[in-house]
């Protein structure tokens, strides 16, 4: 399990690539990886967004980030899980989240990974603000659903 | 030890940086509960029905107590993801 | 959209990264990317797995695959899809299966990658025989429920 | 032109390699739907209920017709992914 808060942007299919190398005692034994990765776009609302900024509660992120991992470790027989999320200013198209869980069967994958992003969409604390083209900064007032 | 008090996002738009409150204060003014933090830096501005409360990090609700050295949150609905 | 049935072992997160690179038209436009990776394990049913081969049925494979990334792509207004599959002889901890969608919400990302996993699973032609140690074979006879 | 019978996985190992089946016979055996297509081909053997076919690369059931140049295929329930 590993919980990543990074100012700076990342790549999601490297860091996927050297996170499942150091795994080596999962050798054989995990059949499914469900990964979910969100990214900045470029228009939010009927308004085109030229860059956010993405506050977070230092502490506070990681431990509630560390409690969705355990429970849905518990839950769906995880063997293995990671979160990466930006802070900071983001431009469109940088990737602002990786959830990837590790499991021995897909159903569980899938489940886990969808529940793990829910959550974070839901409860950790991070704040994004919108900065519109002409100008104009906004924050996001909320989350919409994803079930 | 006193009560250290942090706003976020809009909500430190709306209440301004972090504060925080004396030992003094908090037995002189009484204040117990979350609610009564709130109302002690509020000065009389409303708490929306949608403002998440931490205690320590962990949620917790208006009614929630508090004791002398804890961190106490205000935030608007998260954003993140 | 891309279905790609792939004789030797491939290398996911690079082939992600790849395929990503070279949708420049999605720029600024897409906010999920949903995926799934299925790894062959070494156990099965309580036998060690040594080897196994994976038979397909030429033509109407593709086009089978093709047929559910193009329905999934109207009901979920995914922007991007891909699907890679292993056939031939494969080996413990290689990736077998690649299920990639990029939509803009993530609710059409999650349930799409999902749903095009599980027609996959149930509907394409592909047959799995495992080599167990000692040097039996035996064909799977049937897949596990996803739901 | 005739018509390609193919069988994969396990059904291979039932019923042997790929065949095919002359205009000639598909006439005089009155050969009109994949039913008959398997009794042909099958010479007394069961077709067990799980078993799929396709023709042309379509999923279809056994009283599907078939006609001359038509490629049918008879398979196990499938494992891939």
């Amino acid at each position: 399990m590993k919980i990543i808060i990074d100012s700076s942007p990342f790549d999601p299919w490297r860091i996927l690539d050297e996170y499942q190398k150091n795994m080596p005692k999962l050798d054989g034994q995990y059949g499914a990886t469900a990964v979910f990765v969100g990214t900045m776009r470029d228009f939010n609302e009927g308004d085109n967004v030229s860059e956010m900024f993405l506050e977070h509660y230092p502490g506070m992120t990681e431990r509630h980030l560390e409690n969705i991992c355990q429970q849905a470790t518990g839950e769906y027989q995880l063997l293995e899980s990671l979160v990466v999320h930006r802070v900071g200013v983001i431009k469109p198209n940088d990737p602002i989240v990786l959830v990837a869980v590790w499991t021995a069967h897909r159903k569980q994958a899938f489940e886990a990974c969808r529940e793990i992003m829910e959550d974070l969409k839901s409860k950790a604390p991070f704040w994004k603000k919108e900065q519109l083209n002409g100008g104009k900064d906004r924050w996001v007032d909320k989350n919409t659903k994803g079930y | 030890m006193g009560i250290h008090v942090k706003f976020f996002a809009s909500m430190r738009d709306l209440m301004g940086d972090d504060r925080d409150i004396e030992s003094e204060i908090i037995k002189e003014k009484a204040l117990n509960t979350v609610d009564d933090i709130w109302n002690y830096c509020a000065e009389g501005k409303e708490r929306s029905a949608n403002v998440l409360i931490a205690v320590n990090m962990d949620y917790v609700n208006g009614q929630s107590q508090i004791k002398e050295g804890d961190e106490v949150a205000f935030f608007p609905p998260v954003t993140g993801g």
